[in-house]
């Protein structure tokens, strides 16, 4: 009832597990039927495996955490290769969420990737508040965000979603960059940079000293970046950022987003995202929103005006 | 040993709090997911405050109950303590590598230091008693001796206040030439001393590692320890670890 | 034991009641003894009388709250004449905080303010979200904060400090340039640009659409700013955003702060501040920061490195 | 009548909870703070979720304790209701300026619509039974209304569903000029329909407003109430208004 159009690919609901937060899909799919997802993001993905950051790497705040995992991944190759077949036996679709560190990465990563069979989107994650050497960088300026989309855009022959800081100087500017730079869709927010001090040790809780906040605290302020961005570009915009329940999946789908993504809510209840599911479901029905032979989330106006 | 496939469980029935010592408690719960000793399980008994669950090991286990040992150290540990027999708990589990138990042979020690004993009961209860050697270490009065004394095993205390057994920590009176196999669970700095005495003897030894851990199922890395082939996951590729592949001081 | 000097004023201690959330400080005064506040912004003036937004003004959210109240005040004018007088008899510094629609009215407002005698600090408010002509058009580029600063300088005869917006395009360039156009010191943050949605009526929750987030919520990230800033200027910062416990008040000075304020947490519980005060003397006490003839807190190398 | 201080209470003792209704609750805590007809508390009864504390009016109070009848809407009344004898909450109040009860003379009418009768019977309390009609509108059940019988109140009961007295709403079974002035209470349309008949009918009608709030005291400015001499402060210019000054449909 809820099957999505996200840039060509069908999706069987607008509900998207977040990059990072849910593996390659195997770990929860001991806990509760995946398929049941309009799709899974891959962690993100760079084109030479890391390590990822040393010392403490998640901390709880009110209503939140922060994170710095620092892009610990196997590399493209060996996703490709021992990863992503066992993804696509999960019976939903795949979004490879690609990382770097320079422009020559990010370009080298997604035409490796674009060239897998399976993967059905790919999400140019240039907002990774959590590695030194990039990621963020290229998520703060709108000229260097474009520049690094033009590029990977020429390469990658799948749909392309730029996934936005909302540390960007200004991300309506930067969505309609991406936008003119090649992009199919956005997807937003990543997560904030944030600090935290251990007043014991008198250090930063967090060897990187900064790390990136996110969970339902950061709701409001997504949903408002959703909203802006949504009225100022014409691909799809998915939006992401503190979604807990279906009450605020359908906040973003009515401020604009074609899909949303669950990151930190299925930490806290690892079903979340069914929920989240059978409540927007729920939801159409009461409400009559699905009408016609074919009911399908592309009929429906979410939208507010 | 093949670990039971983990379950997410809302509103699993307490069935007993009990009140060891000033802030050591045993909460024990209606669940029949089970699961082996080293194992744990995120639990959640809150709300929505604070946001994530808490990864707690399995203290004793059976067909329809699940057992915890846990000691208030902030405020989900405070939160659990404030529940009543009738009280609901959310469990996810049981998760991670537990214990090697298949390579714990001949005369093993398990070193143990405060809250670290939380795991012993389970693993105790899997093991030929005749040949088990509990060190424990605790701050002051010891909690959780005397139902290993019930299953037959030899437990040494030590306690850092002198109040009961030998004075000092429990790495002073642990001679490693001693076993053949040890297992060690507490804070990190009392396991690399083990892990060091241990690697010195030539004896093999498992140590359950801690990390503050957000999914505990594997998903986010963000429960990594160093190891000598790489991060690994604390919670989904441990937390037993063999001690000498962990790198301590990273 | 805190006595902290605030550009050359002279606080009993590093807390202050921030604008908008302690009225002109009589409310408050019925429920605890204010005089134990380090200091008292006012509510944000204008030169002219504010009915301020219609519609809902505030609203919860996980760990925060929203508000549009847009900048309701009864003007510079009725301030001096009333509430000035009273607020006087308090027993604490006074820190004026003047917002404005236009340049014009911020150098008209600062001019009058400036004159008064009993004000001891003016915060320049140019973060406001709430009001549609202005106030935060000014915090989000540094040269229009920057020509704000000056023109205002030029007739301030008082410690000028601005109070940044965590909307900014880049918050630490925005208070170098605030720095460099005359400003003795800065507070950060103002609320988050952030919107909320009533699923029911399928409308946004404020008429104004968008408000301002504040509360525990944007700890982590008003954290961040306030570090990164103390490590840009040379000037005093005073760090505002979620402080809720002399824990949190703590992580802040130990981030580069002089000062804090506490806004949202004063509604959850009108003592908070005074029980801030009283954790941070403890803590000085336990670890012996505070020695010498005269202990003071401009003494206390709270600071992290 | 001068208002009292408010104070701010931690930890103020839940003497009885009682259940009235489905979902209407009426909260005895112990409580020295008193205040009078009209006035409301801030109202905390969780640790750290919900932020805020709840607008909660008086029903009645004496030296000792205050009571509040409250209908359970969201997470924080819900929390409310959780509550058992011996647990606590935490108070600020009496806040607001409550009726006017000096100029309420002659026959006073009480128009009521659903919880808004909660103030009711503290006002009843303090006004000559002979002259006062309450007329209350419910949804369904009613309740709180054989208390006010007691006070020797006439009262009028409508509700929506026809399961007790008549059919419909309150506003239908009021007639203003069979009263000298009026009080009402309840949901905002029904207060400006019940304005806009006293108004025709030139009977003084003075109005419990609602409103969101985040201070309760008056420093925030959060739930302003739009009235002819400009926006006004539930909180603490009311929640009490001359009805004839509210701007009902701004
Ligand atoms: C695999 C594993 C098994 C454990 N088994 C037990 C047990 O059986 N009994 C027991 O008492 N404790 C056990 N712990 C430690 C227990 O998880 C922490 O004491 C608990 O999370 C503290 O939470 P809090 O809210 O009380 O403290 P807070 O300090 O308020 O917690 C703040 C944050 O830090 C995390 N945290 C704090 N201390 C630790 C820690 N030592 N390890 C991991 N995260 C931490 C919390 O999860 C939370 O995210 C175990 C930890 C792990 C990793
Ligand atoms: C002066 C005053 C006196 C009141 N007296 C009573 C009373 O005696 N008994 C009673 O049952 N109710 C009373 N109310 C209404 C009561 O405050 C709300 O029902 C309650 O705040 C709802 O909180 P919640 O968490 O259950 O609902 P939620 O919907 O979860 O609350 C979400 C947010 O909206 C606010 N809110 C929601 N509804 C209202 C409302 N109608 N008025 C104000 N804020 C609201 C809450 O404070 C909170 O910030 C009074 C309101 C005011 C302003
Ligand atoms: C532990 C963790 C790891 C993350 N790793 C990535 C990543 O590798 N790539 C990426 O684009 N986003 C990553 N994110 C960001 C999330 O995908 C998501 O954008 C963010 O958490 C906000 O959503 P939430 O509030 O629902 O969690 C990570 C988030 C968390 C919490
Ligand atoms: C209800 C409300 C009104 C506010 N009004 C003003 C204002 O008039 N001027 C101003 O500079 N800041 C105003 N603020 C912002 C606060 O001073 C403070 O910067 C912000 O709330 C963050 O701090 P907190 O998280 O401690 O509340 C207001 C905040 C709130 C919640
Ligand atoms: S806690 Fe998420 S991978 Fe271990
Ligand atoms: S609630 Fe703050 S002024 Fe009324």
């Amino acid at each position: 009832m809820l099957e999505t159009n996200l840039c060509g690919v069908t999706l069987k609901n607008p509900v998207i597990a977040a990059s990072g937060t849910f593996g390659f899909g195997a770990e929860y799919s001991q806990l509760f039927d995946v398929s049941g997802l309009g799709a899974i993001c891959t962690k993100g993905l760079t084109l030479h495996p890391r390590e990822g950051n040393p010392g403490l790497r998640v901390w709880e705040t009110p209503a939140g955490m922060m994170n710095s995992i620092g892009l610990q991944n196997p590399g493209i190759s060996v996703f490709l290769e021992r990863e992503l077949p066992r993804m696509r036996t999960l019976g939903t679709a795949i979004i490879a969420n690609v990382g770097g560190g320079d422009l020559e990465e990010y370009v080298e990563g997604v035409r490796l990737v674009s060239g897998a069979e399976g993967v059905d989107i790919i999400e140019l994650n240039i907002s990774c508040p959590n590695v030194h050497e990039g990621g963020m960088a290229f998520g703060i300026k709108c000229d260097v965000a474009a520049s690094v989309v033009t590029a990977v855009r020429r390469v990658c022959g799948k749909p392309l979603m730029v996934k936005l800081s909302p540390n960007a100087e200004d991300i309506t500017a930067m969505a309609v960059a991406c936008e003119q730079a090649g992009a199919d869709a956005v997807s937003l927010v990543n997560t904030f940079k944030a600090l935290a001090i251990d007043i014991h040790t008198r250090k930063p809780v967090f060897d990187n000293v900064t790390a990136g906040l996110s969970g339902p605290c950061i709701k409001p302020i997504a949903l408002r970046m959703v909203w802006e961005v949504a009225r100022a570009v014409h691909i799809p915009v998915v939006g992401i950022g503190g979604i807990a329940t279906w009450q605020d999946a359908l906040e973003f789908l009515m401020a604009g987003a074609t899909a949303i993504q669950v990151g930190t809510a299925t930490f806290v209840k690892p079903t979340a995202m069914l929920d989240i599911v059978d409540g927007l479901e729920r939801y159409c029905t009461v409400e009559h929103l699905v009408t016609g032979d074919s009911p399908s989330c592309c009929n429906i106006q979410w939208r507010i005006p | 040993m093949t670990n039971p496939t983990p379950a997410y469980v809302e509103g699993a029935t307490v069935l007993l709090q009990e009140r060891l010592t000033d802030d050591v408690y045993r909460l024990t719960v209606a669940a029949t997911t089970g699961g082996g000793p080293g194992q744990f399980y995120m639990v959640h008994a809150w709300d929505r405050e604070p946001l994530l669950a808490r990864p707690i090991s399995i203290h004793s286990v059976d067909e329809d109950t699940v057992s915890f040992l846990y000691q208030v150290r902030g405020r989900g540990t405070e939160l659990l303590a404030r529940l009543d027999e009738g009280g609901e708990v959310t469990l996810t589990g049981p998760l991670g590598h537990g214990f090697y138990t298949e390579e714990l042979h001949g005369r093993v020690a398990i070193v143990t230091g405060g809250i670290g004993i939380a795991p012993v009961f389970c693993l105790a209860s899997t093991l030929p008693p005749g040949d088990v050697t509990v060190i424990a270490g605790f701050k002051s009065t010891p909690y959780a001796v005397a139902e290993l004394l019930t299953l037959g095993v030899d437990v040494q205390v030590a306690t850092e206040d002198g109040c009961e057994g030998t004075r000092g920590f429990c790495t002073a009176i642990f001679d490693p030439t001693a076993f053949d196999t040890v297992v060690t669970c507490g804070p990190i700095p009392m396991m690399a001393r083990v892990a060091q005495l241990c690697a010195e003897a030539v004896v093999p030894c498992q140590a359950s590692l801690e990390a503050h851990m957000a999914c505990g199922v594997g998903a986010c890395l963000g429960c990594s320890f160093p190891t000598v082939s790489g991060n690994k996951r604390v919670c989904a590729d441990g937390p037993v670890f063999d001690a000498a592949e962990v790198i301590w001081h990273a």
